[in-house]
């Protein structure tokens, strides 16, 4: 079984790594970079709690083999909040109280970031549609829901005034 | 949040006089920035150099003798460290309910001559890997011998149904009855009595927790002779002194640190896990992870029980119901867990949130071979509301009386007497319903609006 | 094809701390010299909340900012005894326990505070901003970490509490059943409206209208929480959910989240939830407990709705779209 | 336990390191090999990706359409040129799996998932594979009988996307999204002067891979699509399925809804 040396840039870092073969992009977050905020909760593609973005899509990294994905670019929950400040999606899951056990919160924001990344101005379906591959046992979806949504319209809000600042 | 629920203070005004500054006010969850971060540790986001994985070669068979198991290709596996059997268990009986009383011990740790149940845990591998403990654990060699196996609770308590428990009883007895009984009052009188008897079977299915984060724990040997064991079990003293027991360490032996769990409503209270990865890491002197599959979670941990109820009532043409007979079985599968203590729950619940003057119940915890149920949310009370609530769909539509109506008719209030002989206090079914009436735009007659659980007033 | 609507109810009660062998919990309280207290506990956070309801409760009663409070729990090495968290036991045995802590350590805390004021310690309280303060006078007043500070190096003294809460072991007389079962009951209605499609069986469900009595609602978003995620579990229950989708044959269990079916984030229903107090007379601040019943309500209530809708009553849970059309092709035979 | 895992550049070095190594599997998306991978499957020791293969490009010349098998269900569905497919593409999985299921990976696929695969059969698309031996063709209803064998691989489909009007899809499922499929329906019926032309009916739920419904099919060539006739070729849609139980139906439910299924897809109610 011979290892091989695997190079991705996570959360805008290039990260180098010796690998055994088919390790799973989760298991290599998890366990080469210690990066846990992605959970293992199927290791089937069923449950969402190891969504993560690849190349700016969300994909269940319990499916991907880390090799596969050499030289392209990963985020996690991890690399979501600027230092101290917060992404808009964590300050709304934390206001609507759209967590509970907090075991599918990594996989639901980062979803959910995948969505919003696309498309800033999602309908209600939208948000349902990004999130249906996410299982929540505790909450019922609906702040969940709501949180999405409450943070695109904050985001929406911000986005002039940033864009503003920028000029 | 937008759609916070409203408190009607309307309903016990007296009663909810209270200065509170902190309780009763909406403040953050303390966990929910770790959550959102996160930094929220779980069981399983520590490890430790050296870690060995625990896979478990399981029965692939309802009900056998087992002849023979044959470890010598799974040690051939890369990776492989060793097996365990239930040679290697000090005290090979799980014990959940023993600290409380309850017996017999019914459940090994590891079989030693049979399996009761498909997808019961026979050999411990201990490997380098997850993936090469997984696959030795496949290379284990099980020779069975099929035994005849029951899986309807009524086919199990049949005369000539064959025993599947060492006590030869496919029941759990309860201080010498076959079940848990309540007497209260006498229902065959009544039966005659009333104006209509009707009589209706409920039925549900296992179901699993299904919890996101899978049950497991991680035990490291700390050098002093002592135990870490990082889990996420529901009930971290109640896993250290079953825990104990089983590998027949000193309870000081043993620490348990849990945390946040990611999902528990019921399912992690087993202790299943943690005593034999305990026992691995004193085997082997190294941290040993003990983790469920996602298909293990699903159908070898224990789900809710499945259950059969029989409810016969006597009711009059007003609508009071005089008599109440139940008799429920609850499918505790293989072992016992804690089924007999939901069982005798499921007994005190009856006859559900009414006052009825004779009720008699029969309650049996039945043994059959399948994956042994446990505790889940709403223990021994979930089924048995829904047989109760769909048996007061039926009555009503039988009298052709309003639902509502025929249930604060007969709800409970402060003082009435129990079947199981305790006086209610702190009662309100008569005024969730007057609430869920409002919010539903029902007009309550006169009589029902002035109803209290404070007394007796419309009935 | 037609869509069949329909309304069900169903009205239940839960019994909380459920006990018959004694099921002790301890807390432990004390002041740091940082001007915060810690609840050490050996108690589980399964996601319900129990750490901030915990922290609530210790604020409440010691009568400081639940900022100032921390709770370190699930360790048995530092945290007393607890049975663990099931069976709504949680907020019922683990908030009494605090509060008996909490008592014994404010205690003390104005003990000291009257030296520092030179005052009689019944005529202290606590604002709850973090100071105590005479009776009439708030400027007369001491912060907490100032108490803290000369408890502990002035005056020698643990600010300190110690806690249990034990409902004894009820036996159960096995002729008759008498037993003393549980601490408290709290209560839920549901109406349910679903929709049912009368050539396949498949059952929506449009609305949850809830009521609950729950003694007290210690944290109304955390209620909320419970609310709304026992109602979805409850439906779930009502229409999907099983591990033996052919009970009793136990062919086809699901393995996966795939498989093992619940509704979607696409499948919920509208809720409108009300709470109604009865603060119960051995709850912490009267709190009964919510986490267990609010799964059960719903499942015969969404149960009696579809007989409303269709006529078909099936009494077997899960209620599958093939048990619905099984019982309307039923229906349409009787009556040919 | 894997022994390798082999990421090559060129379909040829894709075919010779297959030729290599008697116990590997060819891996697109993932969505099916590596669940199989992590409940730990006995005898696989080498995996060969495609994902640097470049097979991704969806090609369009008038009605004829041309998908690289690496190509995602989500980038099929963004694919303008495929608006009818978007239905179908919106019924697997979640757009988390959809980012990673590959096109060729669903041809694979045992039902009650692979809705895909019952629009290609449906569509009458045609396979290119690879093997040591060259390129063929190779039509999917064939290549879901016979499979490819163990060595070769499948690098793009083609088909005819359909006129306007003619294209029906519907999904029984259990769940608003990601569900699998109670049964799927996919038929392609051509019309002139107001009657079908041709029809072609493929059915999924209905067998372990998606399966053609013949019978029905012809019972509407030559009709108006009136309820009458729809009625008449879903009582013949059972002829040819073989409808099976599983944790989301029993084979009875699944025969049983499939005529309501197949007028509401036809009728589009």
């Amino acid at each position: 079984m011979p290892s091989t040396i695997v190079t991705l840039k996570v959360n805008g870092r290039a990260q180098e790594f010796l690998t055994r073969p088919g390790t799973t992009l989760l298991d290599a977050l998890r366990d080469s970079l210690s990066l846990t905020a992605s959970k293992k909760g199927c290791a089937q593609g069923t449950c969402g709690t190891c969504t993560v973005l690849l190349d700016g899509k969300p994909v269940f990294a319990c499916l991907v083999p880390v090799e596969t994905v050499a030289g392209r670019s990963i985020e996690t929950l991890e690399g979501l909040a600027a230092g101290d400040v917060l992404h808009p999606l964590q300050e709304s899951f934390i206001a609507l109280f759209a967590t509970q056990c907090g075991f599918c919160s990594s996989g639901m924001i980062m979803a959910a970031k995948g969505l919003l990344d696309r498309n800033p101005d999602p309908s209600r379906a939208d948000v349902v549609r990004a999130i249906s591959g996410n299982v929540c046992r505790c909450t019922g979806y609906e702040a969940i829901i709501d949180a999405v949504l409450d943070a695109a319209a904050k985001m929406k809000k911000a986005a002039p005034s940033r864009r503003k600042a920028a000029e | 949040m937008q759609d916070l629920e409203q408190i009607d203070t309307s309903f016990f005004s007296a009663e909810r006089e209270a200065e509170l500054d902190v309780v009763g006010t909406t403040v953050p969850r303390v966990d929910a920035r770790a959550h959102v971060t996160g930094k929220t540790q779980f069981y399983e986001d520590v490890s430790f150099p050296g870690m060995l994985h625990l896979k478990m070669a399981r029965s692939t068979r309802h009900h056998a003798l087992l002849k023979k198991v044959d470890t010598s290709a799974a040690a051939k596996v890369p990776g492989f460290v060793r097996a365990l059997t239930h040679k290697d268990v000090p005290n090979n009986w799980y014990t959940i309910l023993r600290l409380i009383g309850v017996e017999p011990n019914d459940e090994p740790v590891l079989p030693e001559d049979r399996v009761l149940f498909a997808g019961e845990q026979i050999v411990a591998i201990l490997a380098e890997t997850a993936e090469a403990a997984g696959e030795a654990a496949a290379k284990v060699k099980i020779d069975y011998k099929d035994l005849p196996a029951v899986f309807d609770v009524e086919e199990a308590l049949k005369p000539g149904t064959p025993a599947i428990k060492p006590h030869g009883k496919n029941h759990f007895v309860y201080e010498g009855h076959h079940c848990r009984r309540i007497r209260f009052g006498d229902v065959d009188k009544a039966f005659a009595q009333a104006d209509h008897v009707i009589e209706h079977r409920y039925q549900s299915a296992p179901i699993e927790h299904a919890p996101t984060e899978t049950t497991g724990c991680i035990v490291k040997p700390e050098g002093d002779g002592r135990f870490t064991i990082h889990s996420n079990t529901q009930a971290c003293y109640f896993t250290l002194d079953n825990a104990a027991l089983i590998v027949g360490l000193p309870f000081n032996k043993l620490r348990v640190k849990g945390g946040t769990v990611g999902g528990g409503f019921g399912g992690k209270v087993d202790v299943i896990v943690e005593p034999i990865a305990i026992l691995a890491a004193m085997l082997t002197q190294r941290p040993v992870k003990y983790a469920y599959s996602r298909e293990e979670e699903m159908q070898v941990s224990s789900p809710r029980a499945a259950e059969r109820i029989y409810i016969k009532d006597g009711i009059m043409k007003d609508g009071r119901i005089i008599a109440r007979k139940v008799t429920l079985y609850v499918d505790a599968g293989a072992y016992s867990r804690h089924s007999p203590y939901g069982t005798t729950k499921a007994a005190a619940h009856m006859p559900g949130p009414y006052s009825i003057p004779n009720v008699w119940v029969d309650a049996h915890c039945v043994y059959t071979n399948r994956t042994p149920s446990s505790a889940m949310r709403g223990f021994g009370v979930t089924i048995g509301d829904f047989a109760l609530e769909s048996q007061m769909d039926r009555i009503a539509r039988l009298l052709k009386m309003d639902p509502i109506e025929l249930r604060m008719l007969n709800a409970y209030r402060d003082g009435d007497m129990k079947a199981h002989r305790k006086k209610a206090e702190g009662c309100a079914l008569v005024e969730v319903m007057q609430k869920a009436a409002e919010m539903t735009g029902r007009n309550l007659p006169e009589r029902f609006r002035k109803m209290s659980s404070l007394n007796k007033e419309g009935v | 094809m037609a869509k069949l609507k329909g309304h069900g109810i169903a009205a239940v009660n839960y019994p909380t701390g459920m006990n018959l062998g004694g099921d002790p919990s301890q807390a432990l309280i004390h002041a740091t010299t940082t001007g915060s207290f810690v609840i050490t506990l050996s108690s589980v956070d399964l996601g319900q909340g129990l750490k901030t309801v915990m922290a609530q409760i210790g604020a409440e009663t010691l009568g400081v900012p639940v900022g100032t409070v921390w709770v370190d729990t699930a360790d048995t090495d530092t945290g007393p005894h607890c049975m663990g968290t099931f069976a709504s036991r949680g907020t019922h045995r683990i908030g009494n326990a605090i509060i008996m802590a909490a008592k014994e350590a404010r205690s003390v805390m104005l003990d000291v505070a009257a030296e520092e004021l030179e005052v009689d310690p019944a005529d202290l309280l606590t604002d709850g901003k973090g100071n105590v303060h005479v009776k009439g006078s708030p400027e007369k007043s001491v912060a907490v970490i100032n108490v803290a500070l000369a408890a502990h190096f002035k005056y020698g003294k643990t600010i300190s509490g110690r806690g249990i809460f034990m409902k004894p072991k009820s036996d159960v007389v096995p002729e008759t059943g008498e037993m003393n079962p549980d601490s408290a009951q709290a209560h839920a209605c549901t109406v349910a409206e679903v929709e049912v499609d009368d050539e396949t069986g498949e059952v929506a469900v449009l609305k949850l209208t809830n009521a609950y009595e729950i003694g007290r609602a210690m944290n109304p978003a955390m209620a909320h929480q419970q609310i709304v995620g026992g109602a979805w579990m409850g439906m779930s229950h009502a229409l999907y959910e099983t591990t033996e989708p052919y009970y009793p044959d136990r062919a086809h269990g699901p393995l996966d989240f795939s498989e093992y079916l619940m509704p979607g984030p696409g499948d919920i229903a509208v809720m409108e939830s009300a709470i109604i107090e009865r603060p119960a007379a051995n709850g912490p601040y009267g709190a009964k407990g919510i986490g267990e019943m609010t799964a059960n309500s719903p499942i015969a209530a969404i149960a009696n709705a579809i007989f409303d809708a269709c006529g078909v009553r099936v009494d077997s849970m899960p209620i599958t779209p093939e048990k619905v059309l099984r019982g309307l092709d039923a229906l349409k035979n009787a009556a040919e | 336990m894997l022994r390798a895992i082999d990421v090559p550049q060129t379909t040829a070095e894709a075919l010779s390191s297959l030729a290599r190594a008697r116990d590997a599997l060819v891996i697109g998306g993932g969505t099916l090999v590596m669940p199989k991978v992590q409940a730990g499957i006995s005898g696989l020791g080498a995996l060969v990706s495609l994902s640097r293969l470049k097979l991704d490009k969806i090609a369009i010349k008038g009605d004829k359409v041309t998908i690289g098998a690496a190509t995602t269900l989500a980038a099929i569905g963004e694919e303008r040129g495929l608006a009818f497919l978007q239905p179908a593409i919106e019924s697997v999985g979640s757009p988390t799996l959809r980012n990673l299921a590959t096109i060729g990976g669903n041809l694979f696929t045992e039902q009650p998932y692979g809705d895909i695969a019952v629009c290609l059969l449906a569509l009458d698309a045609e396979a290119t594979v690879a093997t040591k031996r060259g390129m063929k063709k190779l039509p999917v209803a064939e290549l879901l009988k016979k499979g490819i064998g163990r060595d070769a691989i499948v690098t793009a489909i083609g088909f005819k996307k359909p006129e306007k009007g003619t294209w029906f899809y519907r999904k029984a499922m259990r769940r608003a999204a990601n569900s699998a499929s109670i049964v799927t329906i996919a038929a392609h019926c051509s019309q002139s002067k107001g009657r079908v032309a041709k029809a072609r009916i493929a059915l999924g739920g209905c067998g372990t891979k998606p399966v053609l419904a013949a019978k029905a099919a012809a019972a509407l060539e030559g009709q108006k699509l009136d309820a009458d006739a729809i009625a008449k070729a879903g009582a013949l849609l059972i002829q040819d399925a073989a409808p099976f139980t599983d944790a989301y139906a029993s084979a009875w439910y699944r025969a049983r809804v499939l005529p309501v299924h197949f007028r509401r897809a036809i009728l589009g109610e």
